[in-house]
């Protein structure tokens, strides 16, 4: 039940949590910046509009959106929130939801190369090359999650004997992974320095060049899906932070979604005070977590044995 | 007796040298014929070979007559046809050959000495260099010399030197003629197979140099 | 046994009923596809029922030249292989039936029937051969059959190269075999397959990598894999697809059964084919992301896969040799699950490609686009496909993959070494999959999506009857399989239950756990379709526009503005550079008003450059300088002998 | 009366030259047939030789004869048929020195005394000469003379070996006729240095003969030079001959106990020979001498695996049936090809497949066949000459002779493919006809058969042939 209801709040919630990036930037433009509720209003707009779609696209296009979006849920559905379990749990489920993941990019790179148009192909290019970059660090947490945790299931790396957090006893190496995939987080949600969804220039974009062409309820899966993912991740970054464990389950959804603001704030942070970087140099940004994963996971060699 | 023979030998082994340094062909085709008739009569008068038989001595005419008047006749009477009568231009020159050929016989000599331990029964040791004198000089001919007849004629003493071993060497087969005397007829119609050949090469390129035969290449 | 014999003299009669009926096309191509099929099909019936009840080996044998036998055994391994022969080889030949159109050609397409039919039947020889002289007979009879079907178009250059290179690969593989087999048979003195184990431990590993560089070189491992991406397109598309699809997979049979063979102690095995199939992989994919050709793709996609098995194989053999079962299990499983999987979407692929190749008259990626409308069928079908090979849920590929990832994460627990690999082994896996996605978003992006960047696509039309539902069936395979797993996964792990080491593992646990995926599958398959429910409640009553694709302010806007495979690619190729060497061509600008200036990029295989530099060249030149011998001169070639006479009289 | 087989086409020859070049023709085709009934008699054991000491029916002899005979039938046929399309202006003369050749092969086969097989084999060297020189041509005439030139030297050196054999009996006290059978019995009295000395002139002697280089010089100017059906004839025929004569002085000197001496040398020379034809086939222009050089491959092939021994051996004699059966076929394709296109230039040739489909099956097939797949013999051949050099755990010469095979297969394949595949727009000059191309069918037919069934006589004989050189099958 809790977890149901866990799973829901996360959901409504989403859209609120991207406004705190924006109010971060803000803040730091020295801006008011929009409502908390912006993006509800967006959605909502969105859903009440029409679409115009483009004589180039075929089905793939309209499929794109649901299957992004479908698959940003299921992450949460796997996901243990705020402590509680997940709705849904095996052993050896991060294999198949990250591989999942993979098949809503699938489906967003062909549909933003369904337009036939020159700037999407450019950003479902970049899409697709940096996101195999940060799958490889991806995976490295994985192996060393497993190592650490002896489990192979969202909710069992945080639940099993040896759980995976900050206070446990590997929290030398949990640090670099902490830092790891805060930096696959910017990457796979497309936030500066990899990208900018600020930026007015086509050519420069990423994630935002390749959603061009979408309107009405499919923009609006789209942002759907997107926000989503964004909260998995700061999710996942919080549970391994997870310092403390409340016996109540009301005091650790709050305790949670305090530290998953925060990580907001930063990710708003990192935005304001860093400029994006250059396409070239992003590749070497991107395997940098790369490297510290793989770092630790030798690491473990000589700890755990 | 023996003296004869080594002296058969000693004009034997003048002949490979004069062969070596002649560069008139009908002289050379001379020289041939006196070599062939005196490796024919060797046998005669080598030791080993005391007790002659009717058929041996057979054997002693058919060889005489074919090493001696067919084949040079047959050579001769191409000679005559060609019209060249000299080798021009010899790969290795004359004099060039006669000290080659001279090494030739020390070689052997050496060889000869090397090998005679071995052998049973007593031998002459100059029969062993002669053999093997001139069987490498007529491989030295057929190595050096441009002209096809020349070559033919290489390849005649170096058969002559492949008989001399034979005598030198094994006598049994002095037992058994016709094998002998297929030997021969071989050696017969190879020149004839050759004679006709150097008749179509003369024909066909109105000279008989190797040159005009280093076309199929590769 | 005698089923399966049974079988094969079908399959032959069929191939035999072709050259019969050569001069009728229509008669010819309905007896053979007809004969063959069924003699599949008896066959495919046979192995599945043996698979699932299996009992023991069956074992069957034939003197042969008085001294040989020809000896044949089907275990379970035997059994495994046979599916996907039997599998892929009707459904080629199915689709073959509108795909060979060409009345013109009648006498070659039922040349290209009967050596079919040969490919077949050895193929099911080489899995079922039980002693070295049987298997090399089967093995070459295939390399044979197969270089007569890629010939079939030999009026092009390129396919007379390709034939050439398949050719050349096929028999110097062939030879290291020999190699390889007359060692073992120095050691045990016998042809038979069973005495292998008996030898002693040091020529062990020698036999293995002469054996796997011959075997490799069929399979494609890196980098004895340049003749398949010259081979496959220059194939009709059904040949590729076999050839692709199941004859590659004798190589890897041919690895994995020498490697039971010779049950070596030696740990050094099971790494050098883990890192092989590492390094094949990631280059396999990254190469096919670079080609622009669809059927080249695909091929260096091949060799991608090849590398994902070996990858398998080699966490299995790790596996073994650091006595941890499961990841032994599960490597040998996966790489078996994978090893069927891929015969079917690389086979579904290859058709899909060989449709697009027949009506639109180009297999270039940088010439389609817009096919997805104007070929649906083939188009959704290359779809499935695109996303199963991709390794994403809830198609077939993944699942295969899944099973190589457990048994690799049951790596993770060991220690060292294999620690390391294992975590590689991983990483790498991931990565392939990344990329693998990159590059089939391309394909099914550039070629079946947008807008058709040449005449030619724009008018392509939906294949013949025969060539969809082939692919309409496989496609649903690929799905069920992703769906579904259970019995699929039963299948492969059938198939290994003949290896000892792993028998009597318990996979209740992980039965479980594959229950879970397909309830995931099903669930995220209903919530895709929940959304999409909202979706059209969402649309429903609201204004629908069109109008053309957005072009960020530009007005004019043309169908080669669209971004090509080359671009798409460049970035990720740039990424991999020293080992896939770019050759760019610019002319330049050099007048005030610059006329028409060409940017040509090609990306050439490293491996082939290596060989070119560093092995055909020096040969060529030392052969060159060495054919002087033969100069024409009769003196010169007395000198010979007398040289010759001299030198051995030196011996005495 | 064993004799016979050689008597006969030596006498029908004669006749045949002084009579219209229609009956000759028919009396060429018929001696083949008698010939080859004798042969099989022979076979069976009904022949008993008339002259003991100079003739016998060895196993290896038998082999040799068997194949020559039946190859000599299906040329014979070809001939026919190829004689009546090319101008010939000397045709009585040609079947003559055909049959000619016949005798002195078959007299080389059945020849048991030393100095009548070189005689035989000397023999076959002039016999072959005119038909050789069949085309008067310049080329022609320079091959011709090549070939009796430098044969005749080499032949020339065996006989100065065969000297040393005797020499080797004289010091050894053996006393008897000079034939093998007797000297086989006798041999371990022998002096072994003169034995060793007489076998490198035999060899080379020999050698140059059967083609093993570097005394093949002769070989591919005569091959290419030569009609057709003389090719498929020198090739098929003459070669196993000459290698018999290098065979049996390999058995004197394994009886002997110095198997290892003439084994190593006959390695040497197989493996060099294998890699001069390597140097040459590839980049070849001309296909005739493709398959020219293929033979001295093949002859090195055979040469390899007797030197090897054991299982090897096993594998070279079958190695010399299949080889001489498919290369046979071969060249009479060539002829096809040559009077089709009317050039021996590869580059002059193309598309085999589309306009010539007959020969087109026929010389694909051979090349299949002689590039060792199945289901030709010299795929099994090939291979236990492999398993048996390992057996041998001679390493490094399996090394070469395995890189060698590789080669020489990138090489052949690339011309056959050009001239099957490749481009041709012009006219055929002379269609193929079931003649001209059933010969070559029958030939490869007949390795295949082999391949899948090889009668138990035949096998008996191959192993007892390969017995006394120290070859078996159990290694």
């Amino acid at each position: 039940m809790e977890s149901i209801f866990s799973f829901c709040f996360a959901v409504l919630i989403t859209p609120l949590l991207p406004a705190v990036i924006q109010k971060t930037k803000a803040f730091f433009a020295g801006k008011q910046g929009p409502p908390l509720l912006i993006n509800y209003f967006t959605l909502i707009k969105l859903f009440k509009k029409g679409s115009v779609y483009s004589t180039s696209t075929s089905f793939v296009f309209q499929m794109g959106p649901v299957v992004g979006c479908a698959t940003s849920l299921m992450m949460l559905l796997f996901f243990p929130l705020a402590g509680a379990a997940p709705i849904f749990s095996f052993h050896g489920d991060v294999l198949i939801l990250f591989y999942l993941m993979g098949l809503g990019r699938f489906f967003t790179i062909l549909a933003a190369l369904d337009t036939a148009s020159p700037f999407e192909g450019m950003g479902a290019a970049r899409e697709a090359f940096f996101s195999t970059l940060a799958e490889a660090t991806v995976f490295g947490i994985l192996v060393l999650f497993y190592r650490l945790s002896g489990s192979l299931s969202f909710a069992e790396f945080f639940s099993s004997t040896s759980p995976i957090n900050l206070s446990g006893a590997h929290a030398a190496l949990l640090i670099l992974v902490f830092i790891a995939l805060y930096i696959v987080m910017l990457t796979e949600n497309s936030r500066v320095p990899v990208d900018d969804p600020a930026t007015h220039l086509e050519l420069t974009m990423i994630h935002e060049v390749m959603i061009l062409d979408h309107s009405g309820p499919d923009l609006a899966l789209i942002e759907l899906g997107a926000w989503l993912k964004l909260l998995f991740y700061a999710a996942f970054l919080t549970r391994i932070v997870d310092l403390f464990h409340f016996q109540n389950f009301w005091l650790n959804s709050l305790y949670f979604y305090a530290v998953v603001t925060f990580i907001y704030v930063t990710i708003g942070t990192v935005e304001s005070i860093t400029a994006r970087l250059k396409m070239n140099m992003v590749p070497k940004f991107i395997l940098t977590p790369f490297a510290l994963v793989f770092f630790a996971t030798i690491l473990t060699m000589e700890l755990i044995k | 007796m023996i003296p004869s023979a080594d002296i058969l030998l000693s004009l034997t082994l003048l002949s490979v040298l004069l062969a070596l340094t002649s560069h008139r062909l009908i002289l050379l085709i001379y020289t041939l014929a006196f070599q062939g008739i005196a490796v024919s009569l060797i046998p005669l008068f080598h030791e080993h070979n005391q007790a002659m038989t009717m058929g041996s001595i057979l054997m002693l005419q058919v060889m005489i007559v074919i090493k001696g008047i067919l084949i040079p006749g047959l050579m001769l009477s191409a000679v005559r046809k060609i019209k060249i009568p000299r080798e021009i231009d010899p790969l290795v020159g004359y004099h060039a050959s006669l000290f080659i050929g001279l090494i030739i016989i020390v070689v052997s000599a050496f060889i000869a000495d090397r090998i005679q331990g071995s052998l049973p029964g007593k031998h002459s040791v100059l029969i062993i260099i002669t053999a093997i004198t001139t069987l490498a000089s007529g491989l030295f001919l057929l190595m050096s010399r441009g002209k096809a007849i020349t070559q033919v004629i290489g390849y005649l003493m170096m058969e002559n030197g492949i008989y001399l071993f034979g005598t030198a060497l094994a006598k049994q087969t002095h037992a058994q003629h016709i094998v002998e005397f297929g030997v021969l007829l071989d050696l017969l119609v190879g020149i004839m197979v050759m004679g006709i050949l150097l008749n179509n090469i003369n024909n066909t390129f109105d000279d008989v140099d190797t040159v005009h035969l280093g076309q199929l290449k590769h | 046994m005698n089923t399966l014999f049974t079988a094969l003299v079908i399959i032959l009669a069929g191939g035999a009923l072709a050259l019969l009926f050569s001069r009728r096309f229509v008669l010819m191509k309905m007896a053979t596809i007809g004969t063959t099929s069924t003699g599949c099909v008896i066959g495919l019936l046979y192995s599945i029922s043996h698979l699932l009840g299996y009992q023991a080996a069956i074992e069957k044998s034939w003197s042969w030249l008085h001294f040989f036998t020809l000896a044949f055994k089907v275990d379970s391994i035997a059994l495994f292989f046979l599916v996907p022969i039997f599998t892929i080889s009707p459904l080629a030949l199915m689709y073959s039936f509108h795909y060979m159109e060409n009345t013109e050609k009648s006498f070659r397409t039922a040349v290209n029937y009967f050596f079919f039919a040969v490919l077949v039947a050895s193929m099911a020889l080489v899995v079922t051969a039980a002693n070295m002289i049987t298997f090399v007979l089967a093995w070459e009879l295939m390399s044979l059959s197969s270089y007569f079907l890629v010939v079939f178009d030999y009026q092009v250059k390129e396919n007379r190269q390709a034939g050439y290179l398949y050719f050349i690969f096929a028999q110097g593989g062939a030879m290291l075999l020999f190699a390889a087999f007359a060692l073992l048979y120095h050691s045990t003195g016998s042809f038979d397959f069973s005495s292998f184990s008996s030898i002693p431990e040091g020529p062990k590993l020698l036999i293995f990598i002469l054996a796997f560089l011959g075997f490799g070189s069929k399979a494609g491992i890196f980098p004895l894999h340049i003749w398949l991406p010259k081979a496959h397109p220059a194939a009709p598309s059904h040949i590729s697809a076999i050839m692709s699809g199941v004859m590659i997979k004798m190589g890897i049979y041919g690895i994995f059964r020498m490697y039971l063979l010779l049950d070596a102690a030696t740990p050094l095995i099971g790494q050098i084919v883990l890192v092989v199939g590492m390094i094949t992989g990631i280059l396999g994919v990254v190469y096919a992301l670079a080609k622009q050709d669809i059927k080249e793709l695909l091929a260096y996609s091949s060799v991608e896969n090849i590398g994902i098995i070996l990858i398998g194989l080699g966490i299995g053999m790790v596996g073994v040799s650091e006595k941890n079962q499961a990841m032994a299990f599960f490597g040998f499983a996966g790489a078996f699950l994978h090893v069927f999987n891929h015969s079917i979407f690389k086979s579904l692929l290859f058709m899909g490609a060989g449709a697009v190749l027949h009506k639109a008259k180009s297999k270039n990626i940088n010439q389609l686009g817009g096919l997805m409308k104007r070929m649906p069928i083939t188009g959704k079908t290359f779809l499935a496909g695109s996303v199963a090979i991709s390794g994403l849920p809830p198609f077939s590929g993944f699942i295969g993959e899944f099973l190589i990832y457990y048994g690799a994460f049951h790596g993770v627990s060991n220690h060292r070494l294999s620690f390391i690999l294992a975590i590689l082994a991983i990483v790498t896996l991931a990565v392939i999959g990344g990329l693998a996605t990159a590059c089939f978003t391309k394909v099914v992006g550039l070629a079946f999506l947008g807008e058709p960047r040449t005449e030619k696509a724009a008018r392509a039309t939906e294949a013949g009857l025969s060539i969809n539902l082939v692919m309409i069936f496989m496609a649903i395979v690929c799905l069920v399989i992703g769906v579904i797993p259970e019995p699929f996964i039963r299948l492969s792990f059938a198939g290994i239950q003949g290896i000892a080491f792993t028998a009597g593992y318990n996979t209740r646990e992980f039965m479980v756990i594959v229950d879970h995926i397909s309830q995931t599958a099903v669930f995220f398959i209903g919530l895709v379709f929940f959304i999409g429910l909202l979706r059209k409640f969402l649309y429903k009553k609201k204004e629908i526009g069109s109008g053309g694709t957005w072009g960020c302010g530009f007005t004019q806007p043309t169908v080669r503005m669209q971004y090509t495979g080359t671009s798409y690619a460049a970035e990720m190729i740039d990424f991999y550079r020293p080992f896939v060497p770019t050759k760019t061509h610019y002319s330049g600008i050099n007048k005030i008003f610059p006329g028409k200036t060409t940017w040509d990029t090609k990306v050439e295989d490293v491996a082939e450059i290596y060989y070119q530099r560093y092995l055909t060249q020096p040969i060529l030149l030392v052969m060159n300088h060495l054919r002087w011998i033969q100069h024409g001169k009769i003196q010169l070639y007395i000198a010979y002998i007398v040289l010759t006479i001299i030198i051995l009289l030196c011996l005495l | 009366m064993l004799e016979f087989t050689c008597l006969i086409p030596f006498i029908t020859g004669i006749i045949t030259i002084f009579l219209p070049i229609r009956i000759g023709r028919g009396i060429l085709v018929l001696t083949a047939l008698v010939h080859f009934i004798l042969t099989v008699m022979a076979w069976l054991g009904n022949a008993k030789p008339a002259l003991p000491q100079y003739f016998s029916t060895s196993p290896e002899g038998l082999l040799v004869l068997l194949v020559t005979s039946f190859i000599f039938l299906f040329i014979s046929i070809y001939a026919v048929s190829y004689l009546s399309e090319t101008e010939i202006t000397s045709e009585p003369i040609y079947i003559g020195c055909t049959l000619f050749f016949l005798a002195s092969m078959s007299m080389a086969a059945l020849a048991d005394h030393l100095i009548v097989q070189w005689i035989a084999i000397e023999a076959t060297t002039l016999m072959s000469a005119p038909l050789i020189f069949l085309h008067r041509s310049k080329s022609a005439l320079e091959a011709t003379w090549k070939y009796v030139l430098i044969c005749s030297v080499g032949i020339a050196l065996a006989l100065l070996g065969c000297f040393f054999v005797v020499l080797a009996m004289e010091i050894g006290h053996v006393q008897g006729a000079i034939t093998f059978t007797a000297l086989n019995k006798a041999a371990t009295q022998l002096n072994p240095l003169w034995l060793k000395t007489g076998f490198i002139f035999l060899v080379i002697g020999y050698g140059t003969k059967m083609g093993l280089a570097p005394m093949h010089t002769w070989l591919p100017d005569a091959h290419s030079e030569a009609p057709s059906p003389a090719s498929a004839l020198l090739s098929g025929a003459l070669l196993n001959c000459a290698f018999l004569g290098v065979y049996r002085s390999h058995q004197l000197l394994f009886q002997a106990g110095l198997g290892e001496f003439s084994g190593n040398i006959l390695i040497g020379f197989g493996l060099l020979s294998m890699l001069v034809s390597a140097v040459f086939i590839y980049n070849q222009t001309d296909y005739k001498r493709m398959l020219a050089y293929s033979s001295i491959e093949n002859m090195g092939i055979i040469a390899f695996g007797v030197g090897v021994g054991g299982l090897a051996t096993y594998g070279a004699v079958l190695h010399l049936i299949h080889h001489s059966l498919i290369k046979s076929s071969l060249f009479l394709s060539s002829g096809n090809i040559l009077l089709g296109y009317g050039s021996k230039l590869i580059a002059k040739t193309g598309n085999m497949a589309k306009v010539f489909p007959k020969t087109f099956v026929a010389f694909f097939a051979g090349f299949v066949g002689i590039s060792g797949f199945p289901p030709f013999g010299i795929f099994v051949s090939e291979l236990l000459i492999i398993m048996g050099t390992f057996q041998q755990g001679r390493s490094i010469s399996i090394t070469i002779f395995i890189l060698a095979l590789v080669l020489i297969f990138a090489g052949a394949s690339r011309l056959v493919m050009k001239m099957s595949f490749g481009k041709w727009d012009d006219e055929i000059l002379l269609d193929e006809t079931m003649a001209r191309v059933l010969p070559s069918y029958a030939l490869l037919l007949t390795s295949i058969i082999l391949c899948i069934w090889l009668p138990d006589s035949l096998y008996q004989k191959i192993l007892s042939a390969i017995a006394t050189v120290g070859g078996s099958i159990n290694g």
